[in-house]
C-alpha cells in the first residue's frame, strides 16, 4: 500500500533527521558567532569522514522527507492530483539528492 | 397532485430498534428481496432506541430463568399483557442480545470475569439489564445502522408515511403513501409485505421524554385503516423529567432514576421532602407511586417557579454527585441547572405507550401484507412496562417481523393496485393547510399538551377524561380551520407539525376513551374516583377501533394462556407483585 | 393516595421562564447560494442554540429547515455551525456561544447543503461504510457470548471511542475533509479503531487496509480540531494515530502492505 | 481575514506552523545545497556565496530559517510524540514548549549575530 510506505519513509526520514537537525541548530547558533567564513566551516569538515557520513545522510533524509510532505501539501492546496504530482515530487528528491550530494562533496572533498 | 411511484418487496416504516432489526432479518432471510427502509428521521438517528439508557433485560443468568422474567413482565403488566407475546418477549430477547454481541457487534458492559455485566432494574426480582454504559442504545443502533448501510438495503430517510394504502379491493395492503420532507412531493410504494415500526410516543402530552420525530403517526394511520388499539389508557410516566422552561426542548427529557435510588431528595415548592407522605419507601419507591406523589404537590399549588418539583443532591456532596452522576450534571450544565451543588427543577413526564396495534405473535396484523412491532403495538407489557423491556420488544418483535414478511413475500407477495380513493383522500389532507388562513399553530399545540397533562394525565376522574375529550373535540376543530403561511413545502416542518398534531389528536382521542372506559386503577392508569385495582380475574383489555371518525370502544377479556393470576411459574416470592418497602437503587432509564 | 380533589387541577407551568433581553441571529436560508436572515429573539436564561432555531421557526419563519430528534445529545442529528464553530446544538447552551447578544447559525461545514441549516449526511456514513466501519462477524447467535476482560489494554480503547454519536460535528471541523475530497474523517477512522481494538472482529485486515488507501489514516495530520470540538469527548486524533501505528507494524512485519 | 474559531485552538497552530516551516524549508533546501556546492570552486567561491549574508535582508531570512528549522523540528517532534508514544493528555503543553524552544533557538541565533 502506497500510503503507508510514504508514511513510513517520511516518518522514519523524520526521525533520522531530528538528532542531525538538533546537531546542525547547535552548530549554527555556536558557528555564527560574529559571522561565518569559508574557512571556518571548510576547516573543519575537509576531509572528515565523520562529517561526511553526517551531512551525507542529512541530505538522503531530507530527500526522501521533503518531497512526501510537499506531495501532501500540493495534494490538499492545489488542484492537481495523480501521478504527475507523484513524478514531480521523485524528480525533486532527485534533484535534492543531487545537489545535496554535490554539496557535501564540496565541503568535504573540496 | 404529481406522486412519484416506486416499488420494492418489503417496505418498513421506522428506523429504530424494531424497523433495522426488521431490515436485517428479511436480508438475510432472501438477499434477493427488495427492501427498502423509510422513516421520518436519518436511518438510526430518530426515534427512542437510540435514547435508551439503561438497558436492555434478557435472563442469560444460569440463576435467573425466562419464567422468571416472564413473570415479572406479568406481574409487572398487573396481569393485562397478552400472555403468549410476553413469553415470545422473554425467549426472543435470549436470542437477540446474542444476535446484538456475536453478529452485529455491540460491545456490552462486562464483568470482571469477562462474561456480560447484567445491573438491576426496577421492578425486576433479578439483575437481568444488560447494558452499555448508560448509553446502551447507541451502541445499540449505531450497530444496527452500520449493518444496514453496509447492505443493498434502500433508504428513503426524512420520508414521513402518510397513510397505509388499502389494494383496490380491500384484500390486502398495497402500500404507503409518504412525503419526502426534503422535497416536499408524495411518493407512493407499493410492497408485497409493509411493517409498521414508527414507535408510537407520548409525545401529546405537555412534558414528555420521546424524540421529536416520533408523534404516534403509525397509530393512527393504522386507526385510520381500520385497525384495533389495545391497552391505549397505558401511558407510562417517569417521575423526573427536567424542567427548563418555556420554549425548551430539554424540558421534559429523563433525568435517571439512578438519582432517587442513590439517595437523591424530591422537595416540593416549599422546600418539604414530600415522598414520605405518599409512600414508606420514600423516594425510591416505584416510577408510578413517585409521579403521583409528584403531580399531587403540583396540583395542591406547592411548586418551584417554573411548576415542578425540586431534586436535590447535593447533600450526597457535589463532587461525589459529580463523578457518579457524570452524564446527568453536564446535561443539566448545558442547560444552565447545578444538579450537583444546587436545585434543578423537575416534572413528571410522558414516557411510553404500553398501548398500540393489536398483532400477533407473528406480527401480523388484521390487514394481509401489514406486520407490525415495536413501541406501535400493544399487548406486551400489559398496564406498565419495566425498565428494559422496550428494547428488549422492539428488537425481538422487529426481527421476528423481517423473518415473517421474508417468508409471507415468498408465500403470497404480490404487488397491488392501491385503492387511489384512499389516496387522493389522505392526499386532501395533507394539503389542507395550505388553503386555509395562516393560523397560530403553536397555540394549538400548546392546548394539546396542556389538555392531555390536566385532563386526561397521571390523575384522571371520569370528570376530568370528559372535559379532555371535549377539549381534544375543540382542538381538533379549531385545528380544522388552522393553514400555514409558507406553501414552500421543501423541507417544511412546521407543515410537519400540522400533519403531527393530527395523528397526536386522534391517538389522545383514543387514550381519552381507553382511560375513560377502564374504571379501575392498575399500572400506569389511575382513577381517583376508582383508585381500587378490580378483580385480576376478570381481567379486561381495552381495544379502540375508528369507525366513521369516531373511536369506538371495546372491553375484551384479557386470556390467561399460560398463568393466572395468583398462580406462578416459579417458586417462592418472585411472582409476587414487589414487595413495598425501601427498593435498591434502581438503575437508570 | 392522600390527594382527592377532582376539580380542574391548577394551571400548572405556566410560569413564563425569565426573559432577558433578546438576541440577534443571523440564520442561513436557502442551499449553497443562499443568505442569511436577520432575526430577533427573546432570550431566556436556560435556553439552547436549537431552542433559538425552534423559537424562530415557531415565530418568525414556519418554513425554516433544520434537523434535530433526540433533544438530550444522543442522536447527533441537531449539529450546526455556530459562531463559525460546529456543535451539537441541543446541549449548546446560550450563554456559552453569544457574543455581544449575537448569534450566526449556518449549516453544518464539508457536507452538501440541502436547505437552511439541514445538511445531507450520506457522504459522511458512506465514508463510515469505506473505512470498514462495521462488525465482521466470526460468530452466530448460537455461539456463546466472547468472555472479554473489561479490564484488558484493547477493550479499554475500544470502550474510549466507542460512544460516538455520529454527529458529524468533528468531519466539518476538520481541515483535511475539507481539503481532500477523498479523506475519510475522524468519526469514520475513529470507529475503524475501535474495530480494531475488538477482539472479537473478524475484519481486522480488510480494515486496515480500508484505512491505509488514499484518504485513509495517513491523510491526517493531526490537526485535532476533531477532538477539540467533538461534543462527547471523544479522541479520533488518539485512535487514528493508533491506525497510522498499527498499518506501520503491518508494513514492517509483511503482514500488510 | 478573522481566523475561522475552528482553527482557534494550539494543535492546528502547531499544524500551520509545521505546515509552513516545512514548505519554505523544502524550497530553502536547494538553495543551500547550491550555495554550499560553490565550495566545489575553493573556499573563495563559499566565501562569495557567504558575503551574501552581510545583506541585511538575507540575514533576516536567514534568522527565519533557523527558526523555521526549530519549529519545523518542534512540531514534527509533537507529531512523532503523539503517533509514536502512548497518548498523553499533555499534548498542549509539548506546543508550547516547542514554540519556546522555537523562539529561544531564534534569540540565541539573534544575538550571535549581533
Ligand atoms: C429517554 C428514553 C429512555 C429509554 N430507555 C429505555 C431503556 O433503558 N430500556 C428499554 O428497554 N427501553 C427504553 N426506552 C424505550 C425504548 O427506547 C423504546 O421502547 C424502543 O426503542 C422503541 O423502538 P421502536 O423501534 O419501536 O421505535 P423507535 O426507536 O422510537 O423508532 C421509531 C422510528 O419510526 C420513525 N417514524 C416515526 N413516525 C414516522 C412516520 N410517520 N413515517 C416514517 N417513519 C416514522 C422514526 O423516525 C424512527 O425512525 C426508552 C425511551 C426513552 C424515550
Ligand atoms: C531539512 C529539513 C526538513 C525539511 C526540508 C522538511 C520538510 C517538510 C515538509 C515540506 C513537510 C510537509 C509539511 C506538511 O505536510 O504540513 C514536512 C512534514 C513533516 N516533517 Fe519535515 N522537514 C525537515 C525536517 C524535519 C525534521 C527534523 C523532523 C522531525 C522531527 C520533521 C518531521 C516532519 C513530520 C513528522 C512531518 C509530517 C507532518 C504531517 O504530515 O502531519 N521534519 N517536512
Ligand atoms: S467523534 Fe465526536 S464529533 Fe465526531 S461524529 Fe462522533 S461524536 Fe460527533
Ligand atoms: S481534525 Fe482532522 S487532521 Fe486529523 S486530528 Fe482530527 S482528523
Ligand atoms: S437533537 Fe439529538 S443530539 Fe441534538
Amino acid at each position: 500500500m502506497i500510503e503507508v510506505r510514504l508514511y513510513a519513509a517520511q516518518r522514519l526520514s523524520a526521525m533520522v533527521l531530528a538528532p542531525l537537525v538538533i546537531a546542525h541548530l547547535i552548530l549554527i547558533l555556536l558557528a555564527v558567532e560574529g559571522g561565518l567564513t569559508a574557512a571556518e566551516i571548510l576547516d573543519r569538515t575537509r576531509g572528515s569522514v565523520g562529517w561526511a557520513l553526517f551531512y551525507g545522510v542529512f541530505v538522503l533524509a531530507a530527500a526522501i522527507h521533503a518531497p512526501i510532505g510537499l506531495r501532501n501539501v500540493i495534494r490538499e492546496h492545489t488542484s492537481w492530483r495523480g501521478e504527475v504530482v507523484d513524478k514531480a515530487m521523485i524528480g525533486l528528491g532527485i534533484l535534492l539528492f543531487m545537489l545535496g550530494g554535490r554539496a557535501v562533496l564540496a565541503v568535504v572533498v573540496g | 397532485m404529481q406522486i412519484e411511484t416506486h416499488d420494492t418487496d418489503i417496505l418498513i416504516l421506522g428506523a429504530g430498534g424494531a424497523g433495522l432489526f426488521a431490515a436485517l432479518h428479511a436480508a438475510k432471510a432472501n438477499p434477493d428481496l427488495d427492501v427498502t427502509v423509510a422513516s421520518k428521521g436519518l436511518l438510526g438517528k430518530s426515534g427512542c432506541t437510540r435514547m435508551v439508557q439503561g438497558g436492555y433485560n434478557v435472563a442469560l443468568n444460569a440463576e435467573d430463568s425466562l419464567e422468571r422474567h416472564f413473570m415479572d413482565t406479568i406481574v409487572g403488566g398487573k396481569w393485562l399483557p397478552r400472555q403468549d407475546l410476553a413469553w415470545r418477549l422473554v425467549e426472543g430477547a435470549v436470542e437477540r442480545i446474542h444476535e446484538l454481541e456475536n453478529e452485529l457487534g455491540c460491545y456490552f458492559d462486562r464483568n470482571p470475569d469477562g462474561s456480560l455485566h447484567q445491573k438491576a432494574f426496577a421492578g425486576q426480582s433479578f439483575d437481568r439489564t444488560v447494558h452499555k454504559g448508560d448509553l446502551t442504545g447507541i451502541e445499540i443502533i449505531n450497530r444496527l445502522m452500520e449493518q444496514v448501510w453496509a447492505r443493498h438495503i434502500n433508504r428513503l430517510e426524512e420520508h414521513r408515511a402518510l397513510a397505509l394504502i388499502p389494494a383496490a379491493d380491500g384484500s390486502r395492503l398495497a402500500g404507503v403513501l409518504m412525503i419526502d420532507v426534503r422535497t416536499g412531493g408524495y411518493r407512493m410504494v407499493r410492497a408485497k409485505a409493509t411493517l409498521l415500526a414508527t414507535g408510537g410516543g407520548p409525545t401529546m402530552y405537555l412534558y414528555h421524554t420521546p424524540s421529536g420525530d416520533k408523534t404516534c403517526d403509525g397509530m393512527a394511520m393504522a386507526l385510520r385503516l381500520g385497525l384495533g388499539l389495545r391497552d391505549m389508557e397505558m401511558v407510562q410516566f417517569h417521575p423526573t423529567g427536567l424542567l427548563a422552561g418555556l420554549d425548551t426542548r430539554m424540558t421534559g427529557t429523563v433525568l435517571e432514576e439512578g438519582l432517587r435510588g442513590a439517595g437523591g431528595h424530591l422537595l416540593n415548592g416549599e422546600g418539604e421532602r414530600f415522598m414520605a407522605g405518599y409512600d414508606p419507601a420514600g423516594e425510591r419507591a416505584t416510577r408510578d407511586v413517585v409521579s403521583r406523589s409528584i403531580y399531587s404537590e403540583m396540583r395542591a399549588g406547592r411548586t418551584t417557579p417554573m411548576g415542578g418539583v425540586w431534586i436535590k443532591m447535593s447533600h450526597l456532596g457535589p463532587a461525589e454527585v459529580a463523578k457518579r452522576f457524570k452524564g446527568m450534571v453536564t446535561r443539566c450544565a448545558d442547560c444552565g441547572f447545578d444538579l450537583a451543588g444546587g436545585l434543578v427543577e423537575v416534572v413528571p413526564t410522558a414516557h411510553y405507550m404500553m398501548g398500540g396495534v393489536e398483532f400477533e405473535i407473528d406480527t401480523s396484523t388484521a390487514m394481509p401484507g401489514l406486520f407490525a412491532a415495536g413501541e406501535d403495538c400493544g399487548g406486551v407489557h400489559g398496564a406498565n412496562r419495566l425498565g428494559g423491556n422496550g428494547v428488549a420488544n422492539s428488537t425481538v418483535f422487529g426481527g421476528i417481523a423481517g423473518d415473517e414478511m421474508a417468508a409471507f413475500v415468498a408465500r403470497e407477495g404480490v404487488l397491488a393496485d392501491p385503492d387511489t380513493k384512499v389516496i387522493d383522500e389522505a392526499v386532501a389532507r395533507a394539503e389542507r393547510p395550505f388553503a386555509l388562513k395562516p393560523g397560530d399553530l403553536g397555540a394549538l399545540r400548546d392546548r394539546l399538551w396542556r389538555d392531555m397533562w390536566d385532563e386526561v394525565g397521571i390523575l384522571r376522574t371520569d370528570a376530568s377524561v370528559r372535559r379532555g375529550q371535549d377539549r381534544l373535540s375543540e382542538i381538533a376543530a379549531d385545528l380544522a380551520v388552522t393553514g400555514l403561511a409558507d406553501g414552500d413545502r421543501a423541507f417544511n416542518l412546521t407543515w410537519h407539525d400540522w400533519l403531527n398534531l393530527e395523528s397526536q389528536i386522534l391517538v389522545s382521542k383514543v387514550i381519552a376513551q381507553a382511560a375513560l372506559a377502564r374504571e379501575d386503577s392498575r399500572g400506569a392508569h389511575f382513577r381517583e374516583d376508582f383508585p381500587e385495582t378490580g378483580d385480576l380475574d376478570a381481567t379486561c383489555y381495552t381495544r379502540v377501533t375508528l369507525s366513521g371518525g369516531t373511536p369506538d370502544l371495546e372491553m375484551v377479556p384479557v386470556d390467561f394462556s399460560i398463568v393466572k393470576p395468583g398462580q406462578s411459574l416459579i417458586d417462592g416470592h418472585v411472582g409476587a407483585p414487589p414487595a413495598p418497602g425501601p427498593q435498591a437503587p434502581q438503575a437508570a432509564e | 393516595m392522600t390527594v382527592t380533589e377532582t376539580d380542574r387541577p391548577a394551571e400548572i407551568g405556566s410560569e413564563p421562564g425569565s426573559e432577558t433581553g433578546t438576541l440577534t441571529v443571523e440564520v442561513w436560508r436557502g442551499k449553497d447560494d443562499g443568505r442569511f436572515q436577520s432575526f430577533t429573539v427573546p432570550h431566556r436564561a436556560n435556553q439552547t442554540v436549537l431552542d433559538i432555531v425552534t423559537w424562530i421557526q415557531r415565530h418568525a419563519e414556519p418554513a425554516l429547515a433544520y434537523r434535530f430528534a433526540c433533544r438530550v445529545g444522543v442522536c447527533g442529528s441537531c449539529a450546526m455551525t455556530v459562531n463559525g464553530k460546529p456543535r451539537w446544538t441541543c446541549r449548546t447552551h446560550v450563554g456559552k456561544v453569544a457574543e455581544d447578544g449575537h448569534l450566526r447559525i449556518e449549516p453544518l461545514r464539508n457536507l452538501p447543503r440541502l436547505k437552511d441549516l439541514a445538511v445531507d449526511m450520506t457522504p459522511f456514513f458512506e465514508k463510515w461504510q469505506a473505512a470498514e466501519g462495521r462488525f465482521h462477524p466470526t460468530k452466530t447467535r448460537h455461539d456463546p457470548l466472547s468472555t472479554i476482560s473489561p479490564s484488558s489494554a484493547k477493550r479499554k480503547a475500544a470502550d474510549a471511542g466507542i460512544e460516538c454519536i455520529n454527529c458529524g460535528v468533528c468531519h466539518a471541523a476538520c481541515d483535511v475533509v475539507a481539503w481532500n475530497d477523498d479523506y475519510l474523517g475522524p468519526a469514520a477512522l475513529n470507529r475503524a479503531w475501535t474495530l480494531v481494538n475488538d477482539e472479537r472482529d473478524g475484519g481486522k485486515r480488510t480494515g486496515l487496509d480500508a484505512v491505509s488507501r488514499s484518504g485513509g489514516c495517513h491523510s491526517c495530520h493531526s490537526h485535532g480540531s476533531c477532538v477539540e470540538h467533538c461534543p462527547v469527548g471523544l479522541n479520533p486524533t488518539r485512535g487514528i494515530a493508533g491506525l497510522k501505528r498499527m498499518s506501520l507494524v503491518g508494513l514492517l512485519t509483511g503482514d500488510a502492505g | 481575514m478573522r481566523l475561522r474559531p475552528s482553527r482557534n485552538h494550539p494543535g492546528f497552530w502547531a499544524f500551520t506552523a509545521h505546515r509552513i516551516s516545512g514548505v519554505a524549508l523544502a524550497l530553502f533546501l536547494p538553495v543551500h545545497f547550491l550555495l554550499l556546492g560553490t565550495a566545489m570552486e575553493g573556499a573563495a567561491g563559499l566565501d562569495r556565496a557567504l558575503a551574501l549574508t552581510d545583506n541585511p535582508l538575507v540575514k533576516v531570512a536567514e534568522w527565519g530559517l533557523v527558526v523555521l528549522l526549530a519549529a519545523h523540528l518542534m512540531a514534527g517532534l509533537r507529531v512523532l510524540i503523539l503517533e509514536f508514544l502512548p497518548w498523553r493528555d499533555s499534548m498542549k503543553r509539548l506546543i508550547a514548549l516547542g514554540a519556546a524552544v522555537a523562539a529561544v533557538v531564534g534569540v540565541i541565533f539573534l544575538v550571535q549575530v549581533g
